[in-house]
């Protein structure tokens, strides 16, 4: 649930990014924070263990400035991958207002995948929403390794994409499509706040 | 310099008075997500954004921890610093759960800020509205005005 | 620990018109131990008697009075006494304004040296 | 001292990003005009956002209104941008003393002893808060500064608009006199001189070295406490003490035990007795350790009943 403040005419929404372990869910912060002005970045929080993998969350406020006359803030997180981890994955998930799923485009990963977006959907139902409801985009990352080693876009499509939603390739170590992936998800956000929305309650 | 920031003005003056009543550094009201609804105080005590996402993320984990032992819940937890403690307690309002994470120094103790607390959450209860209805927030046109931000976020 | 901590708070109690009396964690402003009437609310005990032990021995400090080890705190409806002061616990007790104030002194030190 | 002001709002004007900002605040300051101290301070902060010395100021002016957590707030804001500064470290340690916390007071002390060893406020100051005897006080710079400054005009003693960190005007009051030490010598008020007090409690033994009647704020209104050598401690104790009532009050309040009527502290040399008077004004009583704690509570009830009647006589 997006927070609204009309008296400061201010909006915060939470988005995370979610993904099996290793698919680039902190190198896509890691980017935006590289790239991203210092005054319109907060402090990027990092719960790591010491082989860099997410032990809890990254957490990086962004501010994007105005937009129909509302200051605009989105908290950008990610979850730790890792299967183990599903209690905190869980934990992160509560309250988001949208979620970036970063696939892993290696073909030895496409289970990792699948499993995880399956957990994904369970956790989301677990926090009594319904996913069809719920903004979402999905990255297919690591497109910048040999083409022997990863599925292209459309099979990755056919293997995650059943609803649909909005898709990109990324390599987002190096930052192509992270920009991309997070104009959508902010759109998606948003939408649900505009005038445009339908079905609004 | 001591600052403070209302998102919902019902908790202002609650939160006004607790503060100087615990003679609290900080006092910062968030949701169970980790955002801030309200914080006044000296703010350069933390980091306002991240001590909320932390926050919120400590009352989760505990919560779930608690869960998984059968407990209904832990309700309060306190740490105790050298310099200063943190207080980080749940209140149930009919705006729904709140988080409220307290910073204090040497000069009040956890007893003071705990007694002042439990009127804290009496008075926020007291001021809550009950959740309401928004209507939209931005213009049809909002994507245009998104795009441009983002723009210049990305120094494109 | 605990079982002797409490049998100082018997003997106190037994003292006419004690309502309540408690250790309390003299930094954290927390009761350690207790025993006290229904009416007495314990957070609130043990909070404000530390806070008022501590600018109390402060401000006494202040006038040349060196260390302060007692306080007694007078008032209309009530007494509020501290010993232990300056320690990790203090020992307070709440009781009605007719206590006699003595009595109840000699058996705090007691507790205090408890656990001195 | 308005020549000064005069000087200095002309040297700013011409040049306003220049850091004389602080001097102006401060000259402000030492003359009571605490409102235009501040929008000096903080007009200069405004410009210098990473200027210590211009929070230390701004810090002094919160100190004076008796703004106790916006000062703190403020020195820590110093001692962030310079983890030495002296009167950061001075002004920490006044105000924890003020809040009875002499165990940090002392920390906070030894800090800036450490620091500047030289330091001779510092020193007393130190000495002061530990409860020993002064070290060589008669001689102290804050005296000799204290001395030179020019006495303004004479306020009622009810009235005096000093708070309580800066009034080092009497030579022993040490931890004043270091929380706001040279350059920033403090305003002096000339009802803080033992001989201008009105002599209230005439009649009752220690009448003007044992007997303190102080208002809200923790500024003398009457009486006097002398220390072991004959010096007078009353604005540092009043200092202290001013925090006490309000504390008892709230007290009282929590816990359902109606207005309170004294408060006594036994301590290792003395015995002390606090009563509210009128208005928020708190009389204090000290007697020696052998004198019973019945007979102490007696004396402060009629030093009490001469402090009302003087209060009521004088319309306050």
């Amino acid at each position: 649930m997006s927070l609204v403040n009309f008296t400061t005419r201010e909006i915060t929404c939470k988005i995370v990014y979610y993904g099996p372990g290793r698919s680039g869910k902190t190198s896509n912060l890691q980017y935006v924070y590289g790239q991203v002005p210092d005054d319109r970045r907060g402090r990027m929080v990092s719960l790591a263990t010491q082989t860099d993998r997410t032990l809890f969350f990254d957490f990086l406020p962004l501010d994007l400035g105005s937009i129909s006359g509302f200051t605009t803030k989105f908290q950008l997180y990610t979850v730790p991958g890792q299967v183990y981890y599903n209690a905190t994955r869980k934990l992160v998930l509560q309250g988001a207002d949208g979620v970036v799923f970063v696939a892993d485009s290696q073909m030895r990963q496409l289970d990792e995948n699948i499993e995880s977006l399956q957990n994904l959907h369970v956790n989301v139902l677990e926090h009594g929403i319904d996913i069809r409801t719920l903004p979402m985009v999905l990255q297919y990352n690591k497109q910048d390794l040999p083409r022997e080693l990863i599925l292209a876009p459309e099979e990755l499509d056919e293997a995650l994409n059943f609803r649909a939603l909005q898709a990109f390739p990324a390599d987002a170590l190096h930052g192509p499509g992270v920009f991309e992936t997070l104009k959508a998800i902010s759109a998606e956000v948003l939408r649900r706040l505009s005038a445009a929305a339908p079905g609004r309650r | 310099m001591s600052t403070t920031t209302v998102v919902e003005s019902w908790t202002e003056g609650p939160l006004v008075r607790f503060v100087a009543q615990a003679s609290a550094r900080l006092v910062v009201v968030m949701t169970p997500a980790g955002q801030v609804l309200a914080q006044h105080g000296f703010t350069r005590a933390v980091d306002l954004m991240s001590a909320s996402a932390l926050g919120a993320a400590i009352m989760a984990s505990s919560g779930e921890i608690a869960k998984q032992m059968g407990e209904p819940s832990f309700g309060t937890l306190y740490h105790a610093g050298k310099k200063h403690g943190i207080h980080l307690a749940p209140c149930e309002t009919p705006r729904g759960r709140l988080i409220v994470l307290t910073v204090f120094g040497k000069e009040t103790s956890i007893g003071l800020v705990q007694v002042f607390f439990d009127e804290f959450v009496a008075a926020l209860k007291q001021a809550a509205p009950a959740r309401q209805q928004t209507g939209p927030v931005l213009a049809a046109d909002f994507e245009r005005e998104l795009n441009n931000s983002l723009a210049s976020l990305f120094r494109r | 620990m605990s079982e002797q901590l409490m049998r100082a708070l018997d003997r106190l109690s037994r003292v006419r018109g004690v309502r309540g009396s408690m250790y309390v964690a003299a930094e954290d402003g927390l009761p350690v131990a207790q025993l006290l009437m229904e009416n007495v609310n314990g957070k609130v005990l043990a909070a404000f008697a530390a806070s008022l032990a501590r600018k109390v021995s402060g401000a006494a400090a202040a006038t040349g009075g060196g260390r302060v080890r007692f306080v007694q705190m007078l008032s209309a409806g009530g007494v509020l006494l501290v010993a232990g002061v300056g320690g990790e616990l203090l020992v307070a007790v709440v009781a009605d304004p007719g206590v006699n104030v003595g009595l109840a002194r000699l058996e705090m030190l007691r507790a205090a040296e408890t656990t001195a | 001292m308005a020549d000064d002001i005069r000087a200095l709002s002309t040297a700013l004007a011409r040049d306003p990003s220049s850091l004389r900002y602080v001097d102006l605040a401060e000259a402000l300051r030492r003359r009571g005009q605490l409102q235009e101290a501040m929008q000096v301070a903080l007009h200069g902060l405004g410009r210098h956002p990473g200027h210590a010395d211009g929070y230390d100021c701004l810090a002094r002016i919160h100190s004076d209104r008796a703004e106790l957590s916006e000062a703190r707030a403020a020195w820590e804001r110093v001692l962030a941008i310079l983890p030495e500064h002296l009167g950061a470290l001075k002004g920490i340690g006044f105000l924890y003393f003020r809040q009875g916390d002499v165990r940090r007071a002392s920390e906070a002390l030894e800090h800036a002893l450490a620091v500047d060893p030289a330091d001779e406020a510092t020193r007393r100051a130190l000495a002061a808060v530990r409860g020993e005897p002064a070290p060589a006080r008669r001689s102290g710079p804050a005296r000799t500064r204290a001395a030179l400054q020019p006495a303004p005009e004479p306020a009622p003693a009810a009235s005096v608009v000093t708070a309580a960190p800066a009034t080092p005007a009497a030579p022993a009051a040490p931890v004043a006199a270091a929380a706001s030490a040279a350059p920033h010598a403090p305003a002096v008020s000339a009802a803080s001189a033992p001989s201008a007090r009105p002599p209230v409690f005439g009649g009752l033994e220690g009448a003007t070295t044992d007997i303190l009647l102080l208002d809200a704020r923790g500024l003398v209104m009457a009486g006097g406490l002398s220390a072991g050598d004959g010096s007078d401690v009353s604005e540092l104790a009043a200092a202290a003490l001013a925090g006490v009532s309000g504390e008892a009050e709230r007290t009282c309040e929590y816990m359902a035990l109606g207005a309170w009527t004294a408060i006594v502290a036994e301590a290792e040399h003395a015995n002390v007795v606090l009563a509210p008077a009128s208005e928020g004004a708190v009389l204090m009583v000290r007697r020696e350790r052998s004198t019973p704690v019945g007979l102490a509570l007696r004396i402060a009830d009629r030093a009490r009943g001469a402090a009302v009647r003087w209060l009521q006589s004088v319309g306050v």
